[in-house]
């Protein structure tokens, strides 16, 4: 089974991360096996449960959530630069950052880029 | 040895496709999305040797009012471009 | 037009294309807000901006909420000021089909002189 | 006495906004009444009283509210493009936005751009 | 009646200073900041007109390495800027 | 190099000017992080990325702290491979007088042939 890899930069009001959403869920539809989603840079701010999206635009917040309820997809979370954007890593249920992501460091893009045999960045 | 090329970004806005340009072997390929559907009719487009393969996503270029040859590029699906990831050794993306 | 009405007027000047980003969105908010307090406001497209005009688009195919087509409104918000840079389109090998009325295709130095006469430019 | 409005549209971590406030500063010591600062777009950052910055980095976030506090300086900020990066508008003493910004929208800056000489955008 | 015209971003990079100079009159100030700065060496400075005047902030320029003659451009303060925010009829930024 | 080593190895093409945006700052840690983890990275810069390397640089005086001084310990974190696009130099009229050793200054050709050396590649 192929392995994938992704890491996202875009926040979740661009088209761009729209995108990328496409691309992981084509691969998701053809078995690839996606061995993690790593968000750098704006990415983070699509862990952020607080943004608020209009309701007759497209929800890529819930759409991330419900990716990694369906298929378990690991959504790994930069937690520098998450930090630099205002979302701290605080414990409580009125937490920022949505539980369906993993708090992490840039050493988890070391082991995904080690286990996948392709890193795809959006 | 294929790399393969996804070009998001008007070559009419930034300097990023040119740089992708530089880069280019002749075994290449290059996949047009988002923004990057508009740099079919772009001037860089004299540099780019014609054994380089051209795709789009049909999708991100109707969606813009973009008319393209299927003589010159080829409109495929993003299950294709997940294909494509795999065919090619290695992809950089050009955003 | 009085000197005070033009020092108050607003000119947006639009420079991206319209989905990969939310400026052209961004910028028609502020047009509309404008428009409805009844402020002088009007609209320039140059380089990928004028994108934002063509004919025959269809956000929905990307899943965009197509805020283009508010842009057929801007009589309703009194914004009768729509201008685009000739030397944009023709650098894109684009024809000046647009999706809405009332819009002055203008020469390079033409457009450059009508944006001198607002007094405040924001740029998106 | 001359009349300046300022919008910011670049996030705390970006240099682009040092310099706006650089040039702010020099207002303010030239005497110029500056009768609004708008952030929006990615400008609504610099009010995330979250936002983490290193100790021995530039503090971007501090000098705004130092700003309010020393001149009085009116820190609008455009609550819809807060709203869409994760700052909602939230009673209660752990609100992410810090009290030195008020809460506005677009219509407020209709307001600064009919009081003021010049309206700069950074 | 004078456009004062913020440039903030490289031209190696992207399109903004290439549409500034599309709307320069020749009585219109030009002030770079930030990787505006790098623009002073662009190619695309032969087609603004010599009295056009530029300026940059010295001190974005010197973090940047960048050598310039005192010539071509003047090297400004922040103080100046604001001085010539309101000396021009209107402000443009290109970023 | 073994085959196994050249699918592993990590390729950071840096874009971008150093000061404006994090984005240099940013593909440093990664190339720091993957260094400490003795994985193969090579860092490329083009475009407006190689003034990420120009000599005589100083951030203090517009308040950036100076990540460009860490490129000196790029040999303490085992990278070696340190690319420069000769293109991008004359492009914008600068002569190679970097800030550290080791860089390689390639002619476009070479440097589109060493990037294609590396199975991962990001941009910033």
């Amino acid at each position: 089974m192929k392995k994938l890899a992704v890491v996202i930069t875009t926040p979740p009001y661009s088209n761009l991360t729209i995108t990328a959403l496409n691309y992981i869920e084509a691969a998701l539809h053809s078995n690839i096996n996606i061995v993690g989603v790593f968000f750098y840079q704006d990415g983070v701010l699509n862990a952020n449960s607080k943004v608020q999206i209009a309701s007759d635009e497209f929800q890529t917040i819930k759409r991330w959530q419900s990716l990694h309820e369906q298929y378990h997809l690991p959504l790994h979370l930069c937690i520098t630069a998450a930090e630099k954007r205002g979302m701290p890593d605080e414990d409580g249920t009125d937490s920022l950052i949505h539980d369906a992501f993993t708090i992490s460091g840039l050493g988890e893009l070391v082991e995904l880029s080690s286990t996948t045999d392709r890193l795809v960045q959006f | 040895m294929t790399t393969l090329h996804i070009v998001r970004q008007s070559a009419y806005a930034t300097n990023d496709f040119e740089q992708c340009i530089q880069v280019l072997n002749d075994t290449d390929l290059i996949v047009f999305t988002d923004d990057g559907c508009y740099n079919l009719t772009h001037n860089c487009q004299k540099r780019i040797n014609e054994q380089v393969k051209q795709m789009l996503i049909a999708d991100h270029a109707k969606a813009r009012a973009i008319e393209f040859k299927e003589t010159k590029v080829t409109a495929i699906t993003m299950d294709d471009l997940v294909t494509l990831t795999f065919q090619a050794d290695r992809v950089i993306t050009w955003q | 037009m009085t000197h005070s009405q033009i020092n108050k007027s607003l000119a947006l000047l639009n420079s991206k294309a319209p989905y990969a980003n939310s400026a052209g969105k961004d910028a028609l908010d502020i047009a509309l807000i404008f428009g409805s307090f009844e402020q002088t406001t009007a609209l320039f497209f140059q380089g990928d901006g004028v994108y934002q005009l063509m004919q025959g688009q269809n956000g929905e195919l990307i899943s965009v909420k197509d805020y283009l087509k508010t842009f057929s409104a801007f009589e309703f918000y009194d914004i009768e000021e729509v201008y685009v840079c000739q030397h944009s389109l023709d650098e894109r090998g684009l024809k000046s089909d647009l999706h809405i009325d009332n819009v002055q295709v203008l020469k390079q130095q033409d457009f450059a002189k009508k944006l001198a006469t607002h007094n405040t430019i924001l740029r998106f």
